[in-house]
């Protein structure tokens, strides 16, 4: 009885908790990382250095009016955000959080589910969990929100392709799909020594489905005023909001557990390492939205068909004849 | 193993038959493409279940190739409509009798 | 590296021909030197793992060298089941090596001799795909797979030699030996199906090689004779033995590097390799046997007397190689298999050495072909005069080179082999001495004397660029030391390649042996053949046959550099001979008049009389008759995608109605 | 419990399939054909082929239906082409279609399981729809078949890239 219903509730809460702590505060780090990096100072004013800012702004946005536009397509309108936010959540399942432990004579694994489709898992979910996005932008009933769907969509069309073909030579490596299985092959190499190409391939392709800088397309502030979330607002803006950091923090993790070696490290427990990885990449993810500019759309699609695709699968074809030939 | 074997064909068939209901009377290309993949859906929980009750992958097998051929259908189908559109500002199929002879 | 991995071999050429095919034009557009690259890459490539499997096989003890690699299920059907896997064994393996090797020379080759060629992409790609079906044909472990590469070779040949399609004369060529392959292919095919329904009536539903010659003694005898002889006519097409060799001399329309590669290494050998593959069936057949030897002496003898006579530098190599296949035929057929592959190994370096150096002079002679319109070459070429002289020495049996051992080899066991006899012997000795002098007529005509090539043609006279001499020197190389792999007992060799083919020839004395009740054990043959008798006859013949091949080459010293207006007078005095030599014997005269004409009236007959009345006649009236139904049936048209679903629904509801009620 | 999952899943399917040809809006359309995919793919899960199930959820509700929103978006067909669906709905054709229905029905109650024999010997019940044996199966005896259907995919990018093309 407490192993299957008790010890997994405790773990949800606590990594439900855990992650969306750092999620939140994760918006207050990229605030302030990006002032430093614009010589202004970011939050300063609510807690010490805006440390509470996060909270003031999730307060402020759950008193906001709900507006529904006249426009709008009201039942597909209030569905996307909970489909985005529901749907992001859902991937924190099957993320390996760190070795297993003993507590009180009991095996506990720092993860909900090892399922031996991980990575599918979230790959689909990820992808249906864009559907929010698409659809937020097509039922607002406002042009700028309608091109911000449209571009949306093809983004995922188009990026999925290069991020599963990058996903594919590391399970070709690991032989498996469970993500669990990925972190136990690293122990020895991490998979970013043995894959460098799918690494960068990963990293740009993850870049553009989380939507950030420079591959904004659909909620470019200067092309489409906030695109595809122009007419939400309170509750509703947050949940995109809380969303689109929770698949950052996924992306991170991901990263992470695909290429970084998961939780192996040494001296430290391995949640930690976990999280300093996962940190090191997200910091990274500001880094680039400070520096790069946004691309022009088509220079984006041509990137990714030009050029994106055909290495991913010349890194595929290469990985199997070094497979076949050496494994 | 073969706990409700029949339950999962009714209900295979029936999906099938709500996808021909559509395809045979909507007239909005789009939709009765989607009726199509309501149809193979169907056929592929079918495929699946005789797969379980045969203990064999072949049905398994089947619906992956079902699936590749409804992303190519996908593929190409949207490009007719598309074309269509572009060509003739509706894709409501009964405005097309070309096939008249 | 694992056997497993035996299907890179094909694979790699056929990626080429996927590469250069598809994309060849637009590369050609771009960077002309990528399609080479490309393409003698992958047969490099193949060579390379060749290389590697071929020294792993080595390293395996002599009963274990046999591995069947299954890729995947290519036919099932029912009972019968084909699936495309390798077969790697001494035999095979041998093949490729020389198939992959003289095959990479040759591409390098080309790249220097098709180098201006505007249609360059498709000369590599037809090259690669040759390449592909000779693979395919030599590793494949099952006779439709091999099939499949038979007809393949055949057809690369058709594109290659029509390769300048725009002349009509070299149009026809190919046409020529297309036509003349299918004839043999389909006595090959028959000897299938007739091999396969009687294997089958005994419930041996395959093609793979090892299972039917598992199974051979199922089959009665009188029906091993007619397959195998089924199978020789296809192997007298492609190798270009009596009756069906017409086609190779012309074949020499092609470029240069293919006769080189297909009509002189590779493809014409495919007949010697079928026939040492099926060498169980043949081994119980000593009828089939007797006609192989017979043919393959009558060919070396009758194809050297033509080339006596030709003028002709392309001519006289490619009668040259019929008479060669006729030698490696007459060794087969007394029972020497490993003295015919050892002959195939040799004559594959020595005779693509001997095309290659003929197509340079060509090549510096600004296409002139005819041997009396050249001479003097010696000083202008002289690493192609070198290279050929090499190769003219190997092909003749000059002691020391290779061609002396293979050569001898056959002679030898024509002479002395329970299946030979001392004619057989004589008519090989007798084109022997004709090879030698016809090659040294070559050589003589060619690079000594003064040139007898109009002044314009002289000034552009220059050695070939680096990618064509190379290969020839690799190839001199091999021509020189190639035979020293199969050195005889009898000169104090250890004869390697019999030794290592034996796995595989083996097999035919041991059916033998199970067929008559005795236990089927490989070594006991070793034991027997080990068993050397004395070598002093083999001595003997020996140095009659060097004697009397010198006694040739000093013939046509005289002949064409002292008193060359002897063979004027000699032609003179002979009218009625040398216009028979000179004219082939007049034998595709002969087949025009028997089979081709009658064969053309007949079909003349058929289309004006029985086409155009009566089937035309037929066709029209039951397409006028469904007009009329069909204007009745067009109310149904309505073009209505839906309402065609509906009718299509219910005909799928009448269907499932039938199974489901009434079956 | 399985029972209780397919009555709840196989209704959520059929409603939502019923819902795809009732919507009137395109996008409804699609949105219900999604959640009808899903439906599908925890079905695949009860019939213990999880690998089925996530491809279920990637290929169709992932890409197609995706593509599908996509051509419906670039398009702008907000209502659907045809008004007088409803009406149109209880003609002849119904009961063709009624018919059918029994026919399939009848055909899938009265096949044993057992009528229609896989060519493969039997597999233990703990492997089945795992990835491997599928893998194994693809890769050994649906090879030739697995590559032709990579040669269907790819033609049928060609052919759409060729046929969307503005010239």
């Amino acid at each position: 009885m407490n192993d299957l219903i008790i010890i997994p509730i405790i773990k949800l809460l606590v990594i439900f908790g855990v992650c969306m702590l750092f999620i939140t505060y994760t918006t207050w780090l990229e605030r302030k990382a990006l002032g430093h990096f614009q010589l202004r100072y970011g939050p300063m004013r609510v807690g010490y250095h805006g440390l509470l800012q996060p909270i003031a702004d999730g307060i402020k946005n759950f008193f906001k009016e709900e507006v529904v536009p006249d426009n709008a397509d009201r039942a597909v309108f209030l569905l996307a955000p909970v489909i985005s936010i529901s749907l992001a959540v859902m991937l924190l399942a099957v993320i390996p959080f760190g070795d297993s432990f003993t507590l009180f004579g009991k095996r506990i694994d720092l993860y909900l589910a090892n399922p031996s489709i991980g990575i599918l898992f979230i790959l689909g979910f990820a992808t249906i969990g864009s559907y929010g996005t698409i659809l937020g932008g097509w039922s607002s009933g406002n042009k700028y929100g309608y091109m911000g769907g449209l571009r949306a969509s093809a983004m995922i069309i188009s990026y999925e392709l290069s991020m599963a073909f990058a996903v594919v030579s590391i399970i070709m490596v690991t032989g498996s799909f469970s993500l669990v299985d990925m972190v136990a092959a690293q122990h020895h190499m991490w998979n970013i020594v043995r894959e460098p190409v799918a690494f960068l391939v990963f990293l740009i392709s993850g870049i553009a489905e989380l939507n950030r800088t420079p591959f904004d397309m659909p909620e470019a502030e200067s092309e489409l005023c906030c695109g595809y979330n122009i007419e939400y607002s309170s509750m509703k803006f947050s949940l995109f909001f809380l969303a689109e950091y929770t698949h950052l923090f996924v992306f991170a993790s991901l990263v992470t557990t695909l290429f970084l070696g998961g939780w192996h490290g040494p001296i430290l427990p391995g949640v930690v390492w976990f999280f300093v990885k996962t940190f090191i990449v997200i910091f990274l993810c500001i880094w680039i939205r400070a520096t790069i500019p946004r691309l022009r759309y088509d220079k984006v699609m041509k990137l990714e068909w030009k050029f994106l695709l055909p290495v991913a699968l010349a890194n595929v074809i290469a990985t199997g004849v070094v497979l076949t030939l050496f494994g | 193993m073969n706990d409700y074997q029949s339950v999962y064909l009714a209900l295979s068939a029936i999906l099938f038959g709500v996808g021909v209901l559509g395809v045979i009377s909507r007239k909005d290309a789009i939709v009765v493409f989607l009726c199509i993949e309501i149809m193979l859906g169907a056929v592929n929980l079918a495929f699946v279940a005789f797969a379980r009750a045969n203990q064999s992958a072949e049905g398994l097998f089947m619906v992956m190739c079902i699936m590749a051929v409804a992303g190519a259908e996908a593929a190409i189908g949207l490009a007719i409509f598309v074309l269509l559109y572009r060509k003739t500002g509706t894709i409501n199929i009964d405005k097309f009798n070309l096939l008249k002879w | 590296m694992k056997f497993d991995l035996v299907w890179l071999i094909p694979i790699f050429p056929l990626v080429g021909v996927l590469i250069n095919g598809l994309l060849g034009r637009r590369i050609v557009e771009k960077n002309k030197s990528l399609v080479h690259w490309i393409a003698c890459g992958a047969v490099g490539l193949s060579f390379l793992v060749t290389l590697l499997l071929f020294v792993k096989l080595l390293g395996l003890p002599a009963e274990e060298r046999l591995y069947d690699f299954t890729w995947f299920s290519w036919i099932s059907s029912g009972v019968f089941h084909v699936s495309v896997g390798y077969l790697i064994d001494p035999l095979s393996m041998f093949m490729c090596m020389f198939v992959t090797g003289v095959g990479f020379l040759i591409h390098v080759y080309s790249i220097g001799y098709m180098g201006h060629d505007e249609s360059y992409s498709r000369f590599f790609t037809y090259l690669n795909l040759f390449m592909f079906s000779m693979i395919t044909l030599v590793l494949a472990d099952n006779f439709l797979l091999m099939f499949l590469g038979w007809e393949g070779v055949g057809l690369c040949s058709y594109l290659l030699i029509s390769f300048w399609f725009t002349d009509l004369a070299n149009a026809v060529a190919g046409k020529k030996a297309f036509v003349t392959n299918r004839v043999g292919d389909f006595f090959f095919a028959i000897g299938l199906l007739v091999m396969l329904t009687h294997l089958g009536a005994h419930g041996m539903w395959s093609l793979k090689f090892t299972d039917v010659f598992s199974h051979a003694q199922l089959l009665p005898p009188h029906l091993v004779t007619i397959v195998c002889l089924l199978f020789f006519l296809g192997c007298t097409a492609k190798s270009a033995q009596i009756p069906l060799y017409i086609w190779l001399p012309d074949a020499m329309a092609g470029p240069t590097p293919v006769s080189a590669l297909i009509h002189a290494a590779t493809m014409v050998t495919a007949g010697v390799y079928f026939v040492s593959r099926c060498n169980v069936l043949f081994t119980m057949s000593p009828f089939a046997m007797q006609v192989v030897a017979v043919v393959g002496a009558l060919t070396a003898f009758f194809a050297a007397t033509i080339a006596l006579t030709q003028n002709d530098i392309k001519k006289v190599l490619a009668y040259s190689t019929v008479s060669q296949l006729g030698y490696m035929f007459l060794g087969l057929g007394v029972g020497a298999y490993a003295a015919g592959l050892f002959h195939v190994l040799t004559h594959s370096f020595f005779k693509a050495l001997l095309f290659l150096c003929s197509g340079c002079v060509i090549h510096a002679m600004s296409g002139e072909q005819d041997m009396r319109n050249m001479g003097g070459l010696r000083k202008k070429m002289p690493v192609t005069f070198i290279t050929m002289l090499i190769g003219t020495f190997a092909i003749a049996g000059i002691p020391g080179f290779s061609g002396f051992f293979s050569k001898d080899e056959i002679l030898w066991q024509a002479y002395s082999s329970p299946q030979g006899s001392h004619l057989l012997w004589f008519i090989g000795v007798l084109a022997a001495v004709m090879t030698a002098f016809y090659m040294f007529r070559l050589i003589f005509m060619t690079f000594f004397n003064e040139c007898r090539a109009s002044e314009e043609v002289q000034h552009h006279i220059h050695e070939a660029p680096k990618s064509m001499t190379i290969p020839l020197m690799v190839l001199s190389v091999l021509s020189i030391f190639g035979g020293y792999l199969g050195v005889p007992e009898a000169l104090g060799g250890a004869n390697r390649v019999e030794r290592f083919l034996e796995p595989v020839f083996g097999l035919g004395k041991d059916k033998l042996l199970q067929a008559a009740g005795g236990n089927p054990l490989i070594h006991r043959v070793v034991a027997e053949t080990a068993e050397h008798p004395s070598f002093a006859p083999e001595y003997k013949l020996m140095v009659f046959t060097t004697c009397i091949v010198l006694a040739g080459i000093f013939a046509s010293y005289m002949l064409y550099m002292r008193k060359r207006s002897v063979p004027e007078t000699i032609a003179a005095n002979n009218p009625s001979f040398y216009r028979l030599l000179l004219n082939k014997w007049y034998v595709d005269e002969l087949y025009e008049k028997v089979f081709i004409n009658p064969l053309r009236a007949f079909s003349i007959f058929l289309w004006k009389g029985i086409d155009v009345i009566v089937i035309d006649g037929l066709v029209n009236s039951t397409a006028a008759f469904f007009m009329e139904c069909g204007e009745v049936c067009k109310v149904s048209e309505s073009g209505y995608v839906q309402r065609y679903a509906v009718s299509f629904l219910v005909g799928v509801f009448v269907l499932i109605a039938y199974f489901v009620y009434v079956r | 419990m399985e029972l209780l999952g397919i009555v709840i899943c196989g209704g959520a399917a059929l409603a939502c399939a019923l819902l795809v040809i009732l919507s009137k809006n395109t996008v409804h359309s699609a949105l219900w054909m999604v959640g009808n995919c899903l439906a599908l793919g925890v079905l695949f899960l009860f019939l213990n082929s999880q690998f089925l199930a996530i491809l279920q959820v990637i290929v169709y509700a992932g890409a197609i239906m995706m593509f599908i929103i996509y051509a419906i978006m670039m398009l702008n067909l907000r209502v659907a082409a045809e008004t007088d669906f409803r009406k149109s709905l209880f003609t002849g054709r119904f009961v063709v279609l009624f018919l059918f229905i029994i026919c399939l029905l009848a055909l899938g109650l009265g096949l044993s399981p057992t009528a229609l024999k896989g060519g493969m010997g039997k597999i233990a019940m703990a492997q089945f729809g795992e990835v491997n044996l599928i893998a194994n199966y693809i890769f050994v005896q649906g090879i030739a078949a697995f590559e032709l259907v990579s040669v269907l995919l790819t033609a049928a990018v060609v052919g759409a890239v060729f046929l969307a093309r503005k010239d």
